[in-house]
């Protein structure tokens, strides 16, 4: 395995980056992420009005990958509708799933498309998509409520 | 030739490399690797023994049967049990453990009673306390921690009354590497009236171990931590205490006279060993305790002591490095060094050394307890064996500088 | 070169000689031999891959978790579950049938309530019963044998009711070797509200299985049985049921969050599968897996029978044998053969058997119920497999004809 | 193994023979011997007087070994002395765990030394000691009475 595939300088960056690591003044949503097995813990907040994601933040402690991979998607999903996250989170962890996506997807996918590699490390993979997956789990809650 | 060098030579997996680089194996805390006699005598009892034990009259399953009671009679010396039949097979430490928690727990822990354990002890020694306190109305008590780390020599003193029934302990802690007071426990204990249970997955691969002289009521241990395979695991218990509890597993092997409503129990051991038996591990197992008992504790404790203070003494160098369980005042520390990089998660250690071939775990441990208690998310742990060398820590240690770097932050 | 010649040549114990004569091994019902691929998985696994799984981040920890997940999905297929996670993995079927009553048994049987069994089952599948019927105030009922030794039609119709919780039957008894309709006893119980453990010890190793058509609640076998090393057995349970019980044995790697006072446990597979596990042992049931699909069961069905056949009609011959089993009208008999010489006592037998090489089973088979019921105090039983051939059941049958002789008996 | 050292025709007659297989008319002590492995099971029946074995048999199941063991043991205690038959039993159960025994003690136990071949057979060591064992378990009960 080469590190340098993984811990590439925006993965680094975005790991040290405390821009969306913050609490949202008034979050309409929150859900809670966990990795048992690495003890990681997240909590994403979003302001969601009229389906679009209007602020988005997180808190909590976790390895490089998982918060950039947190940190990343946050700068992805901010002012987009609720239909296009999860419309990225599903070609995101695709992606992770070592799907074939179109160059297209690919592109959507932005700075998170950095992340494939992870695919190729069984061990790490649960890092990379804690936040996606937490995104996924709160946005079934509400849909769940209606 | 050194020694390392020399014992290295026996472990085909050792000699192995890891993607780019030659392997550097630091996670014997969690299973260690296995000499190539080992690995034979597995082989052998497959090609030439393989029977069914204490079933057939006939000469192959004979042999068998004395295959996996020899092996038997090798675990009883190298532990010093007074008789053979103390020395009941699982599948590992956590079975051993579950069968004194449900076999003496469940019917010698009653309501208002207590249990009491450290809060470094791993999750097999934790939860099935838990469990048979939950289901009888029983306190679960701890002993925390002095500064140093090691057990808090107040509550080992406070802590054990008459209404202690059980006391529960690692006899070295796959964390924090030191060595318990365990005789002393025991000591304590029995004043009390309470059994002691000692938890030796982490001293008997590494130690001379001798359970008459500590006195301990049960003694556990897994295999796979000394050399032998996966699969075969030690419950030790005084004979007394074993012939008074009633079985865990029932089924075959383990029964005298079965009727449709009734069964008398076979006597020990066999009363605790039920269905078929994991006799190519017993074989292992005996092949891994010639093994350990040709390269001597004396050596083992001495290199492996070596290790770690060679490795500690070097990580004190590096000022972002925190260190668990490693100025111990009392000269107890064994080959397990637990540490974490500042502002470093454990996995990313873990990944990038990884990547120079330097395998070491990372995460809780099966200790979520002492996590808590240490205030750490999760941490690292390299842990040595006497097949360790020199060599091997300055690889280490030459990884460990790299990780702050690989992730963009300064040394 | 025939089928078995071939199928031979794989076994390494196979082709020596037991004594001065080469081995004739026909105890495949207590375990059986391992082809020599198995053998190399095992070996394999210890000198390229061994590393503790699901705790480690490292390159070494990450292939052995492959390599007991992957046994873990070709253990699913081989028997069709729906999910790998339906799948945990034992040391033995003893060990599965065990978790099965204390889980299961103890958290749904209650006072007044009946647990139904056979009167054939092995003791791991009695005593286990017994006991959750001790502890729970409930009724152990049994279900007897036609004229021809098949489970009586009339108790399956009669005695599961309402009453009954728990239906526990071998898919093939151990000494009659006879295929019960666990397919029907399960429609039955299914109805009566009952859920169903099927042992499948002595079915798996010999015929395709699907856990899906039979609709079983549960599902057990043993490795060792089925060409794989000792010390890995199987529980398969349907997901919803597995889910809903509380866990078994307790520790390391079965929890998700420990705390002082509370565990909370991890989902499935790894809920009910608590302490490092036998990696080398799924290893080789992978490997034995792949060996026997490419047999194949309808070789393996066929060359069973005609075994079978050819021996019961050469005992037929001979007016001194006792037959047990062997007179079944469904056409749903296996390659066991269970039987008894005039005024010789099944160990004797057995000692004169072994003289000449051949390795059967004499003694209760733990199925003590079975023959008091069957009024015999014990029983020689002969159990093939595959690798057997017409000329061992020739020699078989030659060195049962000596043995009154050798009393002083007339023939 | 060679099965003729095993059972000799010494054996197999007594293994048939029925001389000792009947209950006494009025036997003082009796006690049971169990196998539970081989499901074996005699019972033995004893006429002590004034410390004198005047009569013994048995009665009960087991194979060849067991039952000619058992035959030739009530052949040599009958009319001996409690003592003497403890010692017989002591020095058979020896030869059996495969002690060293000397010329003389060898001949005392006379018909029994047959046996001795049994002692390479650890599956069949149970039927050949099964008789011996019960007949000193009962000595003990008695001893522990006094
Ligand atoms: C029908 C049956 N059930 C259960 C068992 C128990 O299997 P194990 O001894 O491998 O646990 C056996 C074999 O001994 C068996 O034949
Ligand atoms: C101190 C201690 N106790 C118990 C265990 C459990 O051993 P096993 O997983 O082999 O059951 C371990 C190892 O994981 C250990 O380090």
């Amino acid at each position: 395995m080469e590190l340098d595939s993984i811990y590439t300088e925006l993965i680094s960056e975005h790991s040290r980056s405390t821009e969306h690591k913050h609490h949202l003044e008034c979050p309409n949503m929150s859900l809670k992420g966990r990795n048992p097995s690495c003890g990681d813990e997240i909590t994403l907040e979003l302001q969601v009005e009229d389906g679009y994601i209007k602020d988005a933040s997180f808190v909590g402690i976790g390895c490089a990958i998982s918060q950039a991979s947190t940190s990343i998607m946050i700068d992805l999903i901010k002012g987009e509708s609720v239909a296009k996250a999860r419309h990225l989170a599903n070609l995101f962890l695709r992606m992770i799933k070592r799907e074939e996506l179109t160059e297209d997807e690919e592109e959507e996918l932005d700075e998170a498309f950095a992340l494939k590699n992870i695919s190729n490390m069984p061990a790490r993979v649960k890092c990379a998509v804690l936040s996606w997956h937490t995104l996924e789990e709160a946005f079934k809650e509400v849909e769940g409520k209606h | 030739m050194n020694n390392t060098v020399k014992f290295k030579a026996d472990f085909p997996l050792l000699g192995k490399p890891m993607g780019n680089n030659p392997l550097v194996y630091l996670d014997n805390g969690a299973t260690t690797q296995k000499p190539g006699e080992v690995i034979k005598a597995i082989t052998e009892y497959y090609d030439s023994f393989n029977a069914n034990p204490h079933r057939g009259a006939y000469e192959l399953s004979i042999k068998a049967t004395d295959i996996y009671e020899n092996a038997r009679i090798k675990t009883q010396q190298f532990i010093n049990a007074k008789y053979s039949h103390e020395i009941i097979f699982t599948k590992n430490a956590t079975e051993s453990l579950n069968l004194v928690a449900y076999s003496y727990g469940l019917s010698h822990v009653g309501a208002g009673d207590e249990v009491l354990i450290a809060i470094s002890e791993h999750h097999s020694n934790l939860v099935p306390w838990q469990y048979v306190c939950q289901m009888k109305g029983a306190t679960l008590k701890y002993i925390y921690l002095e500064e140093d780390h090691n057990l808090s020599q107040r509550d080992i003193e406070e802590k054990i009354t008459e209404k202690t029934k059980v006391v529960a302990v690692a006899q070295v802690s796959n964390v924090l590497g030191l060595i318990n007071p365990v005789k002393e426990i025991v000591e304590r204990a029995h004043k009390a009236g309470a059994v002691v249970v000692v938890d030796g997955s982490q001293s008997v691969p590494h130690m001379a171990v001798d359970v008459q002289d500590m006195d301990a009521d049960f003694f556990v241990f897994s295999g796979h931590k000394m050399l032998s395979p996966m699969g075969i695991g030690v419950l030790y218990g005084k004979e007394a205490l074993l012939n008074d509890m009633p079985p865990f597993l029932m089924g075959g092997d383990m029964i005298d006279y079965v009727e449709e409503q009734h069964t008398d129990y076979a006597p020990l051991p066999a009363k605790f060993e039920a269905g078929t038996q994991n006799v190519g591990g017993a074989a292992g197992l005996s092949a891994a305790i010639d093994y350990l008992n040709r390269v001597g504790f004396e050596y083992i404790e001495k290199q492996e002591k070596e290790l770690t203070k060679y490795a500690i003494s070097r990580m004190k160098e590096m000022d972002y490095i925190e260190l668990y369980g490693c100025d111990s005042s009392r000269d107890n520390k064994t080959g397990i060094v637990t540490f974490n990089v500042k502002d470093v998660h454990p996995h990313d250690v873990s990944t990038i050394m990884d990547a120079h071939g330097v395998a070491i775990r990372a995460g809780h441990h099966c200790a979520q307890p002492l996590m808590i208690y240490l205030k750490q998310n999760a941490t690292c742990r390299a842990s040595f064996y006497f097949y360790n060398s020199k060599e091997d820590v300055d690889k280490f240690i030459e990884a460990l500088s790299k990780v702050r770097g690989v992730l963009g932050l300064g040394a």
